[in-house]
């Protein structure tokens, strides 16, 4: 219910929601959980296994129980917790987890079954019959399990990543994070202030209080309100700081758009990488649970929550509430509800020495030891000393303590220290290189406390950045923090440890029992601490039941680790703009738009996109296309685009020794304008890539990749250069981008070519000259990939379309025109030309036959792990062409006519296949054992997946025009 | 003979979004100079005629509308003008291989900020410096040439992956304008 | 103790007091005839087939945490065989037969389940060298289905078929693929060689290794010193720490890959589904998370946990391929040390030590390798030779060359 | 994770290419044996602590660099040009 006079919201501004189909209202300022209290509804969800009903525990991301859908247009988002997110006008949202309705969840059969359900129980059953697992057991299983529905839908919305810098990252804007934030942005440091929640403040907005004389909530303003004027300090609202990583780099979570309706290029959320050298952690503590009897029932809530709501939401959870704490802190919720006019049933604190000096019922010495009411509280089962009694109550507020949020500090793996006075983990410092963990994240429970050591942190830090900060504190609150721990109230019944995964103490017991001692063992026996809320409630409770019933103290029992990020991050979120292109950029060519003009469907070559073939009418299929392309080439004149390939401009006295040196075979004899093929091993002796290289000087070579090894070479020779001969005379860059580059092939290519020089060049084969195109640089190869007379142009890119489509006016009028990829691949496997279809990573160079091409003369890369004994001989598959009659098949395997087919009868397998209009019969390329060896022999060849199974003939790999006539014409 | 018509990348497009305006800039020629071992004299001869020499790493020089922007160890980028004859460094044409885009305004900083893994506080990225770095998943060369203006030279065949980011960035900004980050 | 659906009902109407515990918890003896150093998915499945197939069980796992606390426990829980290369092929063929065999051996339900793994191939190349690994699978006797862009669309609708930066060509079909739970199979194998005699000795560390005139006489712990006969390291993710007290420098190089789950969801995803441009795999868990990864972050590290650029690529490969788990939400990420060997490949072999053998390389697929790992190690134990599906698992191989480089990479360690 | 380029300063870890350890350094000799080539190409000390091993700074100056840091807490101790590298070449390693 709404409490008149208390809370932040802006009761000017009211708004309308839908939780399960109906219309509630709210005002600005609040989130779904509080407006749903305000409007008595408490059951919010139902539990992970046992489908229990549940209602809000906490005020914050911690929340394991009031996890719901947001249905958006297209998308729902699901696991949301209403502690988070605000209402806003139109905002719809849906319970969870549920088979029929939130009040009537047919699952809650499961309940029923517990005893049968206990930890680990599907370990022990459901193995027979076997079948039935994957048919039966499984999908009800499946069905059952999980929590919220993702709709199936492209999640359409909008989401960004952003870097930032800063001097000091201060995380948490509470008393300590606040005080932090002056003190380093007083000094003129530059600071990110990030805080989760939607409002600066932290406790200080639930708690009341004064510091330094003015109410706790106006001193937080005030203060946020300095920071915002200081140019050097960046406040981050609604930004969580997920994780922490190496060298100051953290990841933060901003919901940028969740709290108001969605408007188009709006982000939902931003993910920030946020890099700071010094960082403070002042994001407070947690207060956990007591595990009595059914403490799991909606109404039942954190004491600090209900103190949340009430002070800053103007929310009492109930009409009548109870306190059940071990603290003299969390004392101040029942007085605070008194205060506002709620009642407050009695307070039942465990400590037999409690005070009293609340106006309602205190029972010292007591335990609540078991609760009423099944969609809702009504009442709870006190025992203090022999006696037993009820309480009707529709709200127990409870606290065992508080657990500094150390989460962070353990995302390098350091490992938190047990503190007996809290009996908490606190931070191992140092964990984080430049992290220091203040105010209640470190153990520091007090307001001046916090301010104290937020301010002395960001102190130290002011002085290690050089610059000069004053000193200067308000007064608050210092009351010392005293408890008595409390994890487990024994009685009839289960008690809950995890409340979103529904692990009771039952069940960590019994993974004791049967030997899971181990922290880690226990949690994955019974999935502790696994659920959306990672443990954040349960961990050290579970953790002292386990430590009791293995006879361990907390210590010895340790603990398991916190790993990011610290609230859930959506995969969106954190892979923003990595859909289409944004995943990898596309390389287009010059001649893009001219071959789509000619409506040439665009395929992917690495990030390139490359022509597939070009249609014409009357051409069904591709297949028909490539055909003629093919003919094209091989009897007047085909052009293609193939600036794709890699280009290595190298220059220096070295030159053509750095060439030697990465090439199996020499260059430094090459003579001017000259061309040489040239093949170039890894280190380990395997084939890494092949191409051309070219003299165009004295000191000046100009070397082609494959298109797909441009990069990889490029970081190679880098590499070879830098470690081996850095002081060699030789520099190189990459001018693949620079220039625009033609293949112009087949028996027309020379009169073509001719057709547009300003003077005609009789170049022969394997020759390299200037050009000047229409008063253009360029250049030209005589070079081929098709094994007709082949010459390849380049002009500077700026001129790549208009030279392309020029090219095509002047081929056609020859009776040619363009080639596709698929051309090119059929006209190159007729040749017997590899790609990297061949030159797979396993290659070595006598695979290929071109061992010999490995000079003795000289080293090079790759020279003596060539020799290893592995790399050679008669085992090794090496390559044969193969021709069939029948269509045959990439990716077949190789076998002897006859014998069965088995891994084990394994000759070799095919790599490139092609239907050859040239040769009038289906060409492949593949690798064969011992294959030189076996030309002229029959081969089957069995392809199970395309379900061909064809009888090969084993050929040399060079199919047309062997002896290079029409290469040299 | 044919007619080569020269085209740029984006054809000079620009754009404005939330007074940050992105445009295909037209820089003139680029021209890599590597300095051989032992070259650094005669190279620094042969700039003279710009009245420029080599930069620091990090940074560029500028005169009369030339830049020589340091691009690596030993190497730098001539841009506006032919390079001079020189000893000592290897030239190698770069001028087709990189478009340039030119990102100024109020907000460019924030735009950037969401596509480069750069420090771009003042102090970290004065004017007049230059970065190796990337454009989300495109390798960049971008040059600070005001508080709040920017040259980034992206490969060429990426141009349109690069516009399309910028363009979907600068949307994004403006769309959450208004609101204090 | 035999587990069964009876025995879950019955000790459930009496309050589960019956249970008794999985293992021992024993103290180490003074001598042992095998002692394995690692209690994790490989060194408890080499101990349970030493007992079981071999009959040897006089043996000590050593385990300087909790069983199963290494990348058993912190894995994507694939199970496949689909390997192409002779010499991986069988290994991985006979592996998956008696991951379908291991509940019933066991007693022990590791819910490995069967749900097909796809993998997806986005151009003509990459279809050809998928088709080229689905034929050597069957010709090793396992399945393959080669689907076209309609049938993995038939199987996978929410895939971005449209507006992915690499099409879907096609994919190949493992039926035989799928998931289990990854901490059920340490658990399984530990309580079947408890049940057998050997020994699980936990927080129990190695810190040297005794050797004698190039033979083996046992290992210092800190639980004191432990004669045996033979000794098996099986460590991966500290093999080199652990050869290194042999005096052995090993053709590994350790890194870290990450895996991320999501909150739990009802069910979207049925198979297993690898997306090879993107580097990226994804299955759903009988509890509801997405269970998901890329690649290495590809520096060496012992650090177990991960840095963010490899992150984001994961999620950006994920959010290209299927956009729809976009509002799924990351709830925890973990890093696993990975033995990364120099053409992708483990090595089960002796070492030049006598009695000092060697189970470690598995790179980043060592979980779907447990079964036959134990299998083939326990055999390479028991009898001296190499068992015939891991006989090219050779510890000498890069120096003589005869390698099983699956991806073709090379030797640079990080890239298989 | 950020390294420091001796020449372009901070940056983001992923601007750069790993390779290895510092072993492919080390290159034998033409003529040196296969096992001194098996220990260049595939043996490594793999250690748990401090290491030096080769980065590329692919996406910023494509200098190779050579690291040195701890492999357990990532920990950088110092960063320099393989190009201009002053260190003390590890000894050829007997094996």
């Amino acid at each position: 219910m709404r409490v008149e006079g208390k809370g932040l919201i802006d009761r000017t501004k009211p708004v309308r929601f839908r939780f399960d189909g109906r219309e509630y209202a709210g005002y600005k300022g609040d989130t779904l959980a509080s407006a749903l209290l305000a409007n008595d509804v408490r059951l919010v969800g139902r539990s992970f296994k046992y489908h229990r009903p549940r209602g809000v525990l906490t005020a914050g991301s911690e929340e394991p129980n009031a996890l719901v859908e947001v249905v958006g247009a297209k998308n729902q988002t699901p696991n949301v917790r209403a502690t988070m997110q605000e209402v806003f006008e139109g905002l719809v949202t849906q319970s969870q987890n549920r088979m029929g309705s939130l009040r009537f969840d047919l699952l809650a059969v499961n309940d029923y079954l517990s005893p049968f359900l206990s930890a680990g129980f599907y370990y022990k059953t459901f193995m027979w019959p076997r079948a039935f697992w994957e048919k039966l057991y499984e999908p009800i299983i499946r069905r059952a399990a999980g929590l919220g529905s993702l709709s199936g839908a492209h999640d359409e919305g909008t989401y960004e990543k952003a870097f930032a810098f800063c001097d000091v990252l201060v995380i948490g804007s509470g008393p300590a994070g606040l005080m932090a934030a002056l003190t380093a942005g007083r000094a003129g440091a530059d600071v990110i202030l990030a805080e989760e929640s939607h409002a600066f403040g932290g406790r200080l907005l639930s708690e009341g209080g004064t510091i330094g004389g003015m109410p706790a909530a106006d001193w937080a303003a005030q203060a946020v309100a300095e920071l915002q004027a200081m140019p050097n300090v960046r406040l981050m609202l609604r930004t969580a700081v997920t994780g922490a990583y190496d060298h100051g780099t953290y990841g933060a979570l901003e919901r940028v758009g969740l709290h108001k309706p969605a408007r188009p290029n709006l982000p939902r959320e931003c993910f920030w990488r946020i890099v700071a050298p010094h960082a403070v952690l002042a994001c407070g503590a947690l207060e956990r649970p007591i595990a009595f009897p059914d403490n799991d029932r909606p109404g039942i809530m954190m004491a600090s929550a209900v103190r949340t709501y009430l002070n800053r939401y103007g929310v009492s959870p109930g009409k009548r509430v109870t306190l059940f704490t071990n603290t003299d802190a969390a004392r101040a919720t029942a007085r605070d509800l008194i205060a506002a006019g709620v009642q407050v049933a009695a307070i039942i604190d465990p400590r037999p020495d409690a005070f009293s000096v609340e106006d309602c019922p205190v029972h010292a010495g007591a335990e609540v030891i078991g609760t009423r009411g099944r969609l809702g509280l009504s009442g709870v089962t006190v025992r203090k000393g022999a006696e037993t009694f009820e309480i009707e109550t529709d709200c127990l507020a409870m606290s065992g303590g508080w657990n500094p949020t150390i989460h962070l500090t353990c995302h390098m793996n350091g490992r938190p220290r047990w503190n007996e006075e809290l009996a908490a983990f606190v931070p191992m410092e140092g964990a984080v290189p430049g992290l220091v963990a203040v105010g209640a994240a470190n153990g520091t429970m007090s307001t001046y406390g916090a301010l104290a050591t937020g301010q002395a942190a960001a102190l130290q830090m002011v002085s290690a950045l050089g610059r000069k900060a004053e000193a200067d504190l308000p007064e608050a609150e210092d009351a010392p923090y005293r408890l008595q721990a409390i994890w487990a109230v024994e009685g009839n019944g289960r008690a809950w440890l995890d409340f979103a995964n529904d692990v009771t103490t039952k069940d960590v017991k019994l993974a004791a029992q049967e030997g899971y001692r181990s922290v880690e063992h226990m949690k994955r026996y019974t999935t502790q601490g696994m659920a959306p809320d990672q443990g954040k409630s349960s961990n050290v409770g579970a953790l002292a039941v386990l430590a009791d019933a293995t006879g361990r103290g907390i210590p010895e029992t340790g603990t398991t680790t916190f790993r990011p990020p610290y609230t859930p991050v959506s995969v969106a979120a954190m892979g923003a703009g990595g859909r289409a292109e944004g995943f990898a950029p596309q390389r287009f060519l010059t001649s893009d738009q001219a071959s789509r003009d000619r409506h040439a469907p665009m395929i992917e070559a690495g990030l390139w996109y490359r022509p597939s073939y070009f249609p014409k009418p009357g051409e069904p299929t591709w297949r028909e296309a490539c055909d003629r392309e093919v003919t094209m080439v091989r009897q007047s004149v085909g052009i293609a685009d193939v600036s794709t390939l890699g280009k290595i401009d190298i220059q220096g006295k070295d030159a053509g020794r750095f060439l030697d040196f990465l090439y199996t075979n020499t260059f430094s004899n090459l003579g001017l304008g000259k061309v040489r093929y040239g093949l170039m091993l890894r280190e380990d002796g395997l084939v890494l890539d092949d191409g051309t290289s070219a003299r165009l000087g004295e000191n000046h070579y100009l070397m082609t990749t494959t298109t797909a090894a441009a990069g990889l070479v490029m970081r190679h020779m880098d590499f070879v250069h830098q470690a081996f001969c850095a002081d060699w005379d030789v520099r190189f860059i990459s001018v693949t981008e620079s220039w625009a580059q033609f293949a112009v092939a087949g028996p027309k290519a020379r009169a073509l070519v001719n057709s547009f020089l300003e003077t005609p060049v009789d170049l022969p084969f394997m020759g390299v000259a200037r050009v000047r195109i229409g008063g253009v640089d360029g250049r030209l190869f005589r070079i081929s990939f098709s094994g007709e007379e082949g010459y390849e142009l380049a002009v500077p890119t700026r001129y790549g379309e208009a030279l392309f489509r020029d090219l095509l006016a002047r081929a056609e009028t020859l009776g040619g025109g363009p080639y596709g990829m698929e051309a090119l691949n059929v006209l190159r496997i007729e040749k017997g030309f590899i790609t990297h279809s061949e030159i797979h990573g396993r290659i070595s160079a006598h695979d290929i036959g071109m061992e010999k091409m490995i000079s003795a003369k000289k080293d090079c890369i790759g020279k003596t792990a060539a020799t290893r004994p592995g790399l050679w001989g008669p085992d090794r598959e090496q390559l044969v062409g193969l021709k069939a009659a029948a269509q045959i098949s990439a990716g077949a395997h190789l076998f002897r006519p006859g014998t069965e087919i088995h891994r084990e009868t394994d000759q070799g397998y095919v790599t490139s296949v092609c239907w050859s209009p040239t040769v009038g019969a289906w060409l492949g390329l593949g690798f064969l054992k011992d294959g030189r060896a076996r030309l002229g022999e029959k081969i089957r060849l069995v392809d199970h997946l395309r379900g061909l199974d064809v009888i090969c003939e084993v050929c040399h790999p060079v199919f047309h025009d062997p002896e290079g006539e029409k290469l040299r014409a | 003979m044919p007619e080569l018509i020269a085209k740029s990348a984006l054809d000079g497009k620009s754009l404005t979004l939330g007074g940050v305006t992105l445009a295909e800039a037209t820089v003139g020629p680029i021209h890599s100079v590597a300095v051989f071992p032992g070259g650094a004299k005669s190279t620094a001869k042969g700039l003279k005629s710009l009245g420029l020499a080599m930069p620091a790493p990090n940074s560029f020089v500028e005169k009369d509308g030339v830049r020589l922007v340091w691009t690596g160890r030993d190497q730098a980028f001539l841009v506006g003008v032919m390079p001079p004859d020189l000893d000592g460094a290897a030239i190698t044409d770069q001028s087709d291989g990189w478009t340039v885009l030119s990102l100024a305004g109020g907000a460019a900083v924030d735009v950037l900020a969401r596509l480069v893994p750069l420090d771009l506080r003042p102090a970290a990225f004065p004017v007049g410096q230059v970065r190796r770095s990337q454009v989300n998943h495109m390798n960049a060369v971008i040059l600070r040439t005001a508080e709040a203006a920017f040259e980034i030279m992206v490969f060429r065949s990426m141009a349109r992956t690069a516009w399309h980011e910028m363009e979907s960035t600068l949307q994004m900004v403006a769309a959450r304008a208004g609101k204090k980050i | 103790m035999r587990y069964s659906g009876l025995k879950v009902i019955t000790e459930g109407l009496f309050g589960n007091k019956g249970w008794t515990p999985a293992w021992r918890d024993p103290a180490p003896k003074a001598e042992y005839d095998v002692v394995i150093i690692g209690g994790g998915g490989h060194g408890l499945s080499t101990a349970y087939y030493l007992a079981k197939n071999h009959g040897i069980t006089n043996v000590a796992v050593l385990e300087k945490g909790y069983l199963g606390g290494g990348n058993v426990g912190r894995n994507t829980t694939i199970v496949r065989a689909n390997y192409f290369l002779p010499g991986n092929s069988e290994f991985y063929s006979h592996s998956m037969k008696l991951w379908e065999g291991m509940e019933a051996d066991l007693n022990y339900n590791v819910m490995h389940s069967q749900r097909g793994l796809i993998n997806l191939f986005h151009s003509d190349g990459q279809r050809d060298a998928f088709v080229r690994r689905g034929n050597a699978m069957i010709n090793q006797g396992d399945d393959a289905i080669l689907l076209d862009r309609d049938g993995v669309r038939e199987l996978l609708p929410y895939l971005d078929y449209d507006n992915t930066r690499f099409p879907i060509y096609g994919g190949l079909l493992h039926p035989r693929g799928g998931s289990a739970r990854h901490d059920a199979v340490a658990w399984g194998y530990a309580r079947g060689a408890d049940q057998r005699g050997v020994d699980l000795i936990q927080n129990c560390e190695v810190t040297g290794i005794d050797v004698e005139g190039g033979v083996v006489k046992g290992v210092q712990t800190t639980r004191g010193a432990i004669r045996a006969k033979k000794v098996a390291i099986i460590v991966a993710g500290r093999s080199s720490q652990v050869a290194a007290m042999a005096g052995m420098r090993l053709p590994i190089e350790s890194h870290i890959l990450q895996a991320f789950v999501s909150e739990g969801l009802k069910p979207v995803i049925n198979h297993v589904i690898s997306f090879g441009m993107g580097h990226f795999y994804i299955s759903q868990s009988d509890k509801g998370g997405l269970v998901f990864g890329g690649d290495l972050d590809f520096y060496a590290s012992y650090a177990a946990r991960g840095n963010l650029p490899m992150v984001e690529h994961v999620m950006e490969a994920g959010m290209t391929l299927m956009p729809m788990i976009g509002r799924a939400k990351v709830l925890r990420s973990w890093g696993g040390i990975m033995d990364m060997s120099p053409d992708g490949s483990p090595v089960i072999d002796k070492t030049h030590i006598e009695g000092l053998l060697l189970d470690c390389g598995w790179n980043y697929g060592g979980f779907k390798a447990v079964p036959a790992s134990g299998w083939c190690m326990a055999h390479l134990m028991a009898t001296g030779n190499s068992h015939e599906y891991a006989s090219k698992f050779r510890l000498d191989r890069f120096a003589t060359g005869h390698l099983l480089d699956e991806e073709g990479t090379g030797s640079q360690h990080n890239l298989h | 994770m950020r390294l420091t380029c001796p020449l372009c300063g901070e940056r983001d870890r992923r601007e750069f290419y790993y390779y290895g350890a510092e072993d492919y350094l080390h290159r034998p000799a033409e003529g040196a044996s296969l096992a001194e080539w098996d220990n260049y190409l595939h043996l490594r000390d793999n250690p748990a602590g401090m290491t030096k091993d080769l980065w590329y700074h692919e996406a910023g100056c494509s200098q190779w660099l050579l690291v040195t840091r701890n492999t357990v807490t990532h920990a950088i101790a110092g960063v320099e040009l393989v190009a201009e590298r002053k260190t003390e070449q590890k000894a050829g390693r007997a094996k």
